[in-house]
């Protein structure tokens, strides 16, 4: 039996791996992706927690967090868009519009 | 004799004064002339009228007018009071007063502002008619302010001469620092008697100390001696010759200047009871006496020589009063008030010939030109030189007498030499005026003539009264006038001496000697050898000059007083402004700067000690803002690390030891 | 057996993960992040979540990464010579010191805790599909219907956002403007 | 002076009003003629009534006569309370009289706002006469500090000098200085008489009757001292004058220098109210040190004016010194002296500023270089001249004399030493008025002197000839008027004697039964 | 019916301005008449309840009282007492006049009177809150309408545009310079009068949660926690300061007052009318209402802090006023310098004193609210404030020239106006404690004398400069009528003040014989008053 230490410490590094993408890649649409990743890290959490604890709600959230991914996808992509029109710009480090 | 009289003799003048004061310009000056003399005469009449009703009876009489002023402890009637003294007094001022008046009507014609003239006069009548009446200090008081008042204005009468300007300020400003030791002195009065008329007061006088007698008697004294003109407040008196001849005649000579003797007289009692006060008023009149007439030895002006001469009379009067001869000085008083206004007014008349020329230096040999005025002047010279039996002479004698007998010799050398020198000038006058060489300008002396007969009328009459007045002071001691006033003017407690008829005649001949000596030795300088006079001023010049500088007292108060007085004004009105106005403003600069002050706190410590809170909170912000890089990696970057931090801490707190 | 298989899943998850953030090429990095994706519902298969794991295959890998796709295409992005930011490097030691942390945080404690029913035996028996359809509609229901609501909202809000912009309001803050400010 | 009598009618409140309600009157009035006219016959009708006043007006009394109390603020004891007594029904006519003058005067020397000048004129009419007739200090205190608008406005707007904003300025501030701890006094003598009776009381004569501790007696004797002495003004406190008169016009000339309101609040307040504190040897000795130097400061300063009108001023000043002076004597005589001596001050600096006024309105300038044998032109002008500045330095016969008189004569019974000094003054006076009048209107005729000039106008002549008329009356026929204001000055100086806790002896039962009436505030 | 009119005088503000919001600007005369109404309405409803409230029962009357949250303990409570009618009563006559001066506004003219009609309504609401919640609530909403009042509405002071920050930015806005003393924009003076205001209301909230926290009962209602709250110790003191220096803030005490000169400078005249006149009394009448009646011991020991203080404020104050240059800050530093009257009046605990410090807040409202209400006028018509430059106005417009006589006067307390009445009894009431003070408090009327007619001859007389030949009087009566009632407001209540005084009275006695225990009357006069 695998140990649930081993799906955490997945977790864990596959959560840092897309947290380390969130923050040093330029392209907004890879940091957007390392959100999945991050995500998905989650996602491994919850199902293993629920299947060592033997309940369905582990499961439950990670099937929410799947569908507010979809639309976080969406809402940034639709985002990245109209900045892209606006600027030209796809790198986080050219929109510092949230700068006072 | 009514109460009414009594009240109608300063009442008659009084309506004149209303009537030519009010609707003078109305009517012609002749008119109010006539309106001003008739009202004199009536008053003349009413007194004449008073006067023998006390002759007859012999009894003081008081007559209520009207209740003046009262309050508290103090009640002031406007009242008179009718006995011997105020009788004679009445007499004089009313008689002599009519003349003049009948003289003025003459003497002023013509003149600019005639009617101004007679209520100036008429006033005066009133004001020493209610001087001599009253019957309280207070009722005197109005009197003398207002006789003051009248010489002010008729002194001022061509005011727009600066010099008689000045001279009627300076003669009501000096009579008004004696008004103000009178004033003391009714004070005193009221203070020690609670009251302030006359019988009242003489009867309690002996309740009175010798140091209070002293004072008051003192302080009445300051008052005569401004309005009489004696040592030291005399020279208004010269200066007053400013004004229109009768005035110095009526005012200067013969009634208002002898106020101050009739106020002594009046209230001998307290003097009498200050031996002191005595002694003092004899130096006075004494030096006065003597210090005038040197004056009067070298003046040049024809009234400046009979000003000194009245101040050195007066002086006689006042030599007397302080010996005691109280009748004696009211006698000279009478007498002096003919002769002196017979001479004043004859001088007026030489004038008038002259055309308003005064300078003895420019007269001479008037004699046969004016032979009327020579006349009479000569007798006033007479007159008043001593020479019997005219009246000055009586009435000199008796005081020198007086003094002799009462073992005052000083006083007695003092009257000696002043008789002399009284003699001396006067003849000095006469002969430079009518005798000699006339020094007349040519211009003038064509049109030379005698005055018209409303002058000499009176100045005959005067000159008859001159001759005949001393009579009622004969035998001396015992003349009718002595007994006449034997009431009201014998000294307290005076023992009366017993001198022999030898040492008498001795004494009168002693001063026939003396007018006799000073006629001739003015004969000899002035007749017989001109020139000696200037010879004499050029050996001694220092004397001369001072003399004639009138001693320079003059210059000397008015460095004293009167520059001493512009001096300190001027001080104390730059004090006034840069220092009181200052301090108070000063105050009142405080608040302003202090508010300046304030003001720099609010500025500098509150408000910018609030915008200082507010400026750093906003540099910091400025400075730190540099975080807020708007770059969301970084802003991650700081959840995760906070994230972190936080997730440490809740370990440590949930298990109690640190995760690393 | 099921070591090497969680070991594959895992390795393969990581490096999967790594090559997304690490690639230079965009389309690179959405190939790798397929492949973790797969991965992934991999690992939930192992977990005995097979309706999860087919959700992750069609939901995940065949809509959102399409999407990500389509985007990177459609904005017909350049690969960039500087992929990363200037201070990565701090970025990097950061993450890898938590990430070293939180594998000691890990391998520390112990995990335990209240037992649920859905036993491996009972999902056995009635199958994860019929479990998880059960439960979510009766306790999640609520959940459920709120997530579609917020789904219909960020679609709506995605069609907003890119709509093209009408002429009249574009006229307000131009993209010089906002750059210089 | 605690007995009250009544009057059917509201005289004193109609006396009060009217000059108000004519102020109003004017407002809408056009015509610069029918405004004045109006104006003069509302100050007539006003004489009148004060005439009236007077006649019916019981002498030989103490009584607060034509007594009329309104409640206005009974919280405080503040009473809408009038009456006259002695002490105060000749400023009444006094002010009456004057302001009519003002208003003649005025015809025809205004020419700018003559509207607003003639409503400030009889609203400051109805502010003196509510000082003279107010028995309550509070409404006593509102005249007070109404006056100084009027005051304020005529000085600034109608002043001949060109630092007219700043003497307006000046002269309310101080005036306002002082009555602020006036008011303080006030204040406290109500608190005082709160700590006996538990009620409060502004009214004179509630106040009467309680006694006073003399220490609080003293402390609050010198908070209106301050009050009183600026408005007066008393010596170190008169800088404001000068500069009020010289740059006001004549009208608030004659009205500051004519009206003694300061002196007459002494007699009014301190004295009943205060008696130990204003017998106190300090205090006398003070307050006589202060008269004294200003007989003798105000009078030396003025021989050395150029300024005609300056040297009004300082002599003013001396003037005020000897009413302080006769005041503080604290007897009969000083007393009585003092209230003849400011009636007389009324008429004669008022004269005195009305014929400078008239030279300055011919000359251009009240400067003594600048006129010069006016004499000889002007006769009459001279003549009024020597005739009110003679009553002015106290010629026997005129007003001027006795009042004079009768202060030095109460303050040698004082003391001889303050009589002596303050004889020096009569002096001074002959000296600065004569040197004077020796410059101005005698000597030769002035090279500056413009070429027409008129002698004094009908109008002007009937100013000169009515204050003549006035100061002969009060000079040699006062008794009517002394019968007014004897009674109420033997009260004063039987209270000043006793002192105010025998008078409350005297009096206690009454005061109580007044106190318990007053209990409004205590349930 | 009474309560009615309370609830009138209340809501009627805030129902205009509902109504307001729904009215286009464009309908000028429209939107003026409907704030008019409304205020006129609420003026009306509080003349009746200052006219009808009876001071022979005294305490509170007029009461509402609907429960909010019974857990907390809090309800809409509202009700006036002798202290609050105579506040209410001057609020709404400011309101109204207000209305009037701000007619000529031309720009966003619906949302300015929709805020004058709330900060009005908020006001009158702490006036008459019986609730310490609700006290709090209208407290904090009476001082956010100021800041958009101000910012949108205001005016920058003479200077500020030549400023710039170190940098050589231009730095108008929000914080200002550190020496910017006299020159400033209206965004400063908006940012700090709320920033203090809330500060201070920060601190008052403490002691009031404090209050609440510690006392035996959780309620916030004044009347209950008056006889059932009983503090004392330490946390008395502390409850105190914070109610004290909290309130204070808004009165303001020296040296809190620096905000309310710059934002009267800054505000429209009709904000600065309602501002100095009433707003700043909340301050006077929230410490009343609080500490005097829920810690009355406590305020027995303290109360000599503001006696010290209200030295400063008074002298401080007048002296600055007389240096300032600009007619605003005159009047503002005058109102900061009258403030100290009245904390003369509450620190001297005595009933005549309270009674004039009452009194005084009415009469000053009436007072300050003609001054600023001239002084805008003469804004508007010169667009100067700036007292030098001035001059001679008095020729172009008299009407203003006199009524501005009249309001020197009432300012400086000249008998025959109500402050005059105000003024003696203060200083007679505070004599005994602390006649220091009141030295310095009447000299302080000699100051403001000074001040006062300084400015007014520098604008009202000597010469005319011609860049005003244009200026012109008030001629409609709209632009008069605001005048004449506060001037004919202020001289009927200084002949007549008797009324005024009862229902002051009424109030004041029994709070303070609580105060000073003189017998405990608390029971005797507030039962039957809590429905």
């Amino acid at each position: 039996m695998i140990p649930l230490s081993a799906y955490v410490a997945l977790s864990a590094i596959l959560f840092i791996t897309g947290l380390l993408g969130v923050l040093i890649r330029r392209n907004f649409i890879i940091v957007l992706m390392s959100v999945e990743i991050m995500l998905n890290a989650a996602n491994i959490n919850l199902v293993a927690f629920s299947h060592y604890l033997d309940s369905m709600a582990g499961q439950m959230s990670a099937l929410f967090v799947i569908a507010i991914a979809a639309g976080e996808a969406a809402v940034g992509l639709a985002i990245i868009i109209v900045v892209f029109r606006g600027k030209m710009a796809t790198n986080v480090d050219q929109i510092n519009l949230l700068k006072w | 004799m009514s109460d009414l009289i009594v009240i109608l003799i300063p009442v008659f003048p009084l309506l004149a004064v209303l009537i030519n004061g009010l609707l003078g310009h109305r009517y012609s000056p002749e008119l109010a002339g006539r309106i001003a003399l008739g009202s004199v005469g009536l008053s003349f009449l009413c007194a004449l009228t008073v006067f023998s009703s006390i002759v007859s009876s012999g009894t003081a009489r008081e007559v209520i007018a009207y209740s003046w002023f009262f309050g508290g402890d103090l009640h002031v009637n406007l009242g008179f009071l009718i006995d011997p003294l105020t009788a004679i007094m009445l007499m004089v001022v009313t008689g002599v007063g009519f003349l003049i008046h009948v003289y003025s009507v003459g003497y002023m014609h013509g003149e600019e502002g005639f009617t101004r003239f007679f209520v100036y006069m008429n006033l005066f009548m009133v004001s020493m008619l209610l001087l001599v009446m009253g019957n309280n200090f207070l009722v005197l008081f109005i009197g003398w302010e207002g006789v003051g008042l009248c010489s002010y204005l008729l002194i001022g009468y061509y005011f727009n001469k600066v010099s008689a300007a000045k001279a009627a300020t300076k003669a009501f400003v000096v009579n008004r620092i004696g008004d103000a030791g009178f004033l003391v002195a009714i004070f005193l009065v009221f203070v020690n008697f609670k009251t302030l008329d006359y019988t009242k007061v003489f009867a309690n006088v002996g309740q009175l100390s010798t140091e209070m007698a002293t004072a008051i008697a003192l302080c009445l004294l300051v008052g005569a001696i401004g309005k009489s003109a004696q040592l030291p407040l005399y020279t208004w008196l010269p200066d007053a010759m400013e004004g229109p001849t009768p005035v110095s005649a009526l005012i200067h000579a013969a009634t208002m200047v002898t106020a101050g003797v009739y106020m002594v007289v009046r209230t001998h009692v307290l003097f009498d009871m200050a031996p002191i006060a005595m002694v003092t008023v004899g130096v006075i009149g004494g030096a006065t006496a003597l210090f005038a007439a040197t004056i009067g030895l070298v003046q040049t002006d024809i009234k400046r020589v009979l000003a000194y001469s009245t101040v050195s009379q007066l002086g006689y009067m006042f030599l007397a009063c302080g010996v005691g001869a109280y009748v004696a000085a009211i006698f000279h008083l009478v007498t002096h008030a003919f002769f002196k206004a017979l001479l004043f007014l004859s001088a007026g008349s030489v004038i008038h010939a002259l055309g308003g020329e005064q300078d003895l230096r420019k007269m001479g040999g008037l004699r046969r030109k004016i032979p009327v005025t020579f006349k009479v002047f000569f007798v006033g010279t007479l007159a008043i030189a001593g020479i019997p039996p005219l009246a000055g002479f009586w009435s000199k004698d008796e005081i020198m007498a007086h003094a002799f007998m009462n073992h005052e010799y000083g006083f007695y050398a003092l009257a000696a030499i002043g008789a002399l020198l009284t003699s001396f000038y006067m003849f000095r006058l006469t002969f430079l005026i009518f005798f000699g060489e006339s020094r007349v300008d040519p211009d003038v002396e064509k049109h030379i003539h005698e005055s018209p007969s409303n002058m000499t009328v009176p100045l005959v009459i005067l000159a008859g009264l001159s001759v005949l007045g001393g009579f009622i002071g004969v035998p001396p001691e015992h003349g009718w006038l002595h007994g006449f006033l034997a009431g009201v003017a014998t000294p307290v407690g005076a023992v009366p001496h017993e001198v022999s008829a030898g040492t008498l005649l001795g004494l009168m001949g002693v001063a026939i000697g003396i007018a006799v000596a000073g006629l001739g030795l003015a004969y000899y300088l002035y007749i017989v050898r001109p020139q000696t006079a200037d010879e004499w001023a050029e050996r001694s010049p220092a004397v001369y000059t001072t003399l004639l500088n009138k001693y320079y007292v003059d210059e000397i108060y008015d460095m004293i007083f009167v520059e001493f007085f512009k001096k300190v004004g001027r001080a104390w009105d730059w004090f006034d402004q840069n220092v009181i106005d200052r301090v108070i403003r000063g105050i009142g600069h405080a608040a302003d700067s202090s508010g300046a002050g304030i003001t720099w706190i609010e500025k500098h410590v509150i408000y910018s000690g609030l915008n200082v809170v507010g400026y750093a909170n906003h540099l910091l912000a400025w400075s730190w803002r540099k975080l807020q890089t708007g770059l969301v990696n970084h802003y991650a970057a700081v959840i995760v690390v906070g994230l972190f931090i936080l997730v440490h801490f809740v370990l440590l707190w949930v298990t109690g030891k640190s995760v690393l | 057996m099921i070591y090497l298989l969680f070991g594959y899943f895992a390795t393969v998850s990581i490096l999967a993960g790594v090559f997304t953030i690490a690639l230079k090429n965009p389309v690179h990095c959405g190939l790798s992040l397929l492949t973790l994706l797969m991965h992934v519902a991999g690992l939930f298969v192992m977990l005995n979540a097979e309706f999860l794991a087919a959700v992750q295959i069609i939901v995940y890998a065949g809509a959102i990464l399409i999407l990500y796709l389509f985007v990177l295409m459609l904005l017909n992005l350049k690969t960039e010579e500087q992929f990363l930011h200037k201070k990565y490097p701090f970025f990097l030691f950061a993450g890898v010191a938590i990430l070293g942390e939180l594998l000691i945080l890990i391998f520390q404690t112990p995990y335990g805790g209240i037992k649920g029913k859905a036993t491996s035996e009972v999902l056995l028996n009635v199958g994860p599909s019929h479990a998880i359809g059960i439960t979510m509609f009766s306790d999640y229901l609520l959940l459920f219907e709120i997530v579609g609501v917020f789904l219909l909202g960020a679609v709506i809000g995605a069609i907003v956002l890119a709509k093209t912009p009408s002429t009249s309001e574009s006229t307000g803050d131009g993209p010089t403007e906002v750059l210089k400010s | 002076m605690l007995e009250e009598l009544q009057f059917g009618f509201p005289i004193l409140s109609m006396l009060l009003f009217l000059p108000f309600v004519g102020a109003l009157i004017l407002w809408p009035l056009k015509d610069v003629d029918l405004l004045k006219k109006s104006a003069l016959g509302i100050v007539v009708l006003e004489l009148v009534v004060s005439v009236l006043l007077l006649v019916r007006f019981v002498p030989e009394s103490a009584a607060m006569q034509f007594s009329e109390r309104l409640t206005w603020f009974p919280a405080l004891g503040i009473s809408y309370h009038l009456a006259v007594d002695g002490i105060s029904i000749l400023f009444v006519g006094l002010t009456a009289f004057l302001m009519v003058l003002i208003v003649l005067y005025s015809w025809d020397s205004v020419h700018e706002n003559v509207k607003p000048y003639f409503m400030s004129i009889l609203a400051l009419e109805t502010t003196i006469i509510g000082i003279f007739v107010s028995i309550d200090l509070i409404l006593f205190f509102v005249f007070w500090e109404l006056m100084l608008l009027p005051s304020y406005f005529l000085i600034k707007l109608w002043g001949v000098g060109e630092e007219r904003q700043y003497a307006a300025l000046k002269f309310v501030l101080y005036t306002l200085l002082g009555s602020v701890f006036m008011l303080v006094g006030f204040a406290l003598l109500s608190l005082n008489y709160h700590q006996v009776t538990n009620a409060y009381s502004f009214d004179l004569l509630e106040l009467l009757k309680v006694p006073i501790p003399v220490s609080d007696q003293i402390l609050i004797f010198w908070l209106i001292f301050m009050g009183l002495a600026f408005k007066a003004p008393v010596f170190p406190f008169h800088t404001w004058l000068p500069d009020a008169l010289v740059q006001g016009p004549i009208a608030m000339s004659v009205v500051l220098a004519g009206v003694k309101l300061g002196t007459y609040g002494f007699l009014r307040f301190s004295f009943p109210l205060l008696p130990e504190a204003s017998k106190d040897p300090t205090v006398v000795l003070i307050v006589m040190i202060l008269g004294l130097v200003a007989i003798v400061y105000g009078a030396i300063i003025a021989i050395i004016q150029a300024d005609f009108r300056r040297l009004l001023v300082f002599s003013s000043i001396s003037h005020l010194g000897f009413v302080v002076i006769g005041l503080f004597a604290l007897n009969f005589q000083g007393i009585q002296g003092s209230l003849l001596l400011m009636i007389n001050l009324g008429f004669t600096t008022a004269g005195l500023f009305f014929l400078a006024g008239f030279l300055y309105e011919r000359l251009g300038s009240t400067m003594v270089d600048d006129a010069g044998g006016v004499a000889a032109k002007m006769p009459l002008l001279a003549t009024f001249l020597l005739i009110i500045g003679m009553a002015f330095i106290g010629l026997p016969g005129t007003s001027g004399f006795i009042g004079e008189f009768l202060v030095l004569l109460g303050v040698f019974q004082a003391h001889w030493l303050y009589g002596a000094i303050a004889v020096t003054g009569v002096i001074f006076a002959a000296v600065y008025f004569l040197w004077f009048y020796e410059r101005a209107i005698f000597g030769p005729l002035g090279t500056k002197l413009p070429q027409v000039l008129n002698d004094l106008t009908q109008r002007e002549t009937i100013i000169a000839v009515s204050l003549c008329v006035m100061i002969f009356w009060f000079g040699l026929y006062p008794s009517p008027f002394l019968n007014m204001i004897n009674g109420s000055i033997k009260e004063v100086v039987e209270r000043l004697d006793k002192g105010s806790v025998a008078s409350i002896q005297l009096d206690k039962r009454l005061a109580m039964d007044r106190v318990f009436d007053n209990r409004t505030v205590k349930d | 019916m009474g309560s009615y009119a309370l609830l009138t005088v209340l809501f009627a503000p805030f129902l205009g301005s509902v109504v307001l919001l729904f009215i286009p600007n464009r309908a000028a005369l429209m939107v003026r008449m409907v704030a008019a109404a409304s205020a006129g309405l609420s003026l009306l409803a509080s003349l009746y309840v200052f006219m009808a409230y009876d001071p022979t029962i005294g305490g509170f009357q007029f009461i509402t009282h609907w429960p909010w949250s019974e857990e907390l303990g809090i309800a809409f409570y509202i009700g006036v007492d002798g202290i609050g009618a105579p506040l209410v009563f001057a609020s709404s006559i400011l309101l109204f006049a207000g209305i009037f001066i701000s007619w000529h506004i031309k720009d966003r003219t619906k949302e300015f009177y929709i805020f004058l009609l709330i900060l009005a309504a908020a006001t009158i609401g702490v006036f008459m809150s019986l609730d310490l919640f609700f006290l709090y609530f209208f407290y904090e909403m009476s001082v956010l309408p100021m800041y958009l009042l101000l910012g949108v509405w205001g005016s920058h002071t003479k200077g500020y545009l030549g400023m710039s920050d170190p940098e050589g930015v231009k730095l108008r806005d929000s914080v200002g310079f550190i020496f910017n003393f006299g020159s400033n924009s209206k965004e400063y003076a908006a940012m700090k009068l709320t920033l203090f205001l809330s500060a201070g209301a920060v601190f008052a909230l403490m002691g009031i949660l404090l209050i609440y926290h510690f006392s035996p009962v959780h309620t916030f209602d004044i009347l209950v926690l008056r006889e059932q709250a009983h503090f004392d110790g330490t946390l008395a003191y502390i409850i105190w300061i914070l109610i004290f220096f909290g309130f204070a803030s808004i009165a303001p005490i020296w040296p809190l007052h620096s905000w309310s000169p710059v934002g009267h400078a800054a505000a429209p005249a009709a904000t600065s009318m309602l501002h100095a006149g009433v707003l700043m009394k909340l301050g006077h009448f929230s410490i009343i209402r609080v500490a005097f009646e829920i810690l009355p011991e406590t305020t027995r020991e303290l109360m000599w802090i503001p006696a010290i203080l209200c030295v400063f404020s008074i002298i401080y104050g007048g002296f600055v006023a007389y240096h300032a240059k600009d007619t605003k800050y005159v009047i503002g530093y005058s109102s900061s310098s009258h403030m100290g009257y009245i904390f003369l009046g509450m620190a001297a605990l005595d009933y005549i004193s309270l009674t004039g410090a009452v009194i005084y807040m009415f009469a000053h409202a009436m007072a300050t609210g003609m001054l600023f209400a001239m002084a805008g006028w003469v804004y508007d018509q010169t667009h100067s404030r700036d007292i030098p430059s001035l001059g001679g106005l008095a020729q172009k417009m008299p009407f203003v020239a006199g009524a501005f006589v009249i309001a020197c006067m009432a300012s400086v307390g000249m008998p025959g106006t109500v402050n005059f009445i105000a003024e003696i009894m203060i200083i007679v009431g505070a004599w005994e404690k602390y006649p220091f003070q009141v030295v310095v408090a009447v000299l302080g009327i000699v100051l403001t004398l000074a001040y006062l007619f300084k400015m007014m001859r520098g604008l009202f007389y000597g010469k005319l400069a011609p860049e005003y030949a244009h200026v012109s009087d008030t001629r409609q009566w709209v632009d008069r009528l605001p005048l004449l009632i506060m001037i004919s407001t202020s001289i009927f209540f200084g002949i007549f003040p008797m009324h005024f005084y009862e229902i002051v009275r009424s109030t004041v006695v029994p709070m303070l014989d609580r105060i000073n225990q003189v017998a405990p009357v608390v029971a005797q006069h507030s039962t039957g008053l809590v429905p």
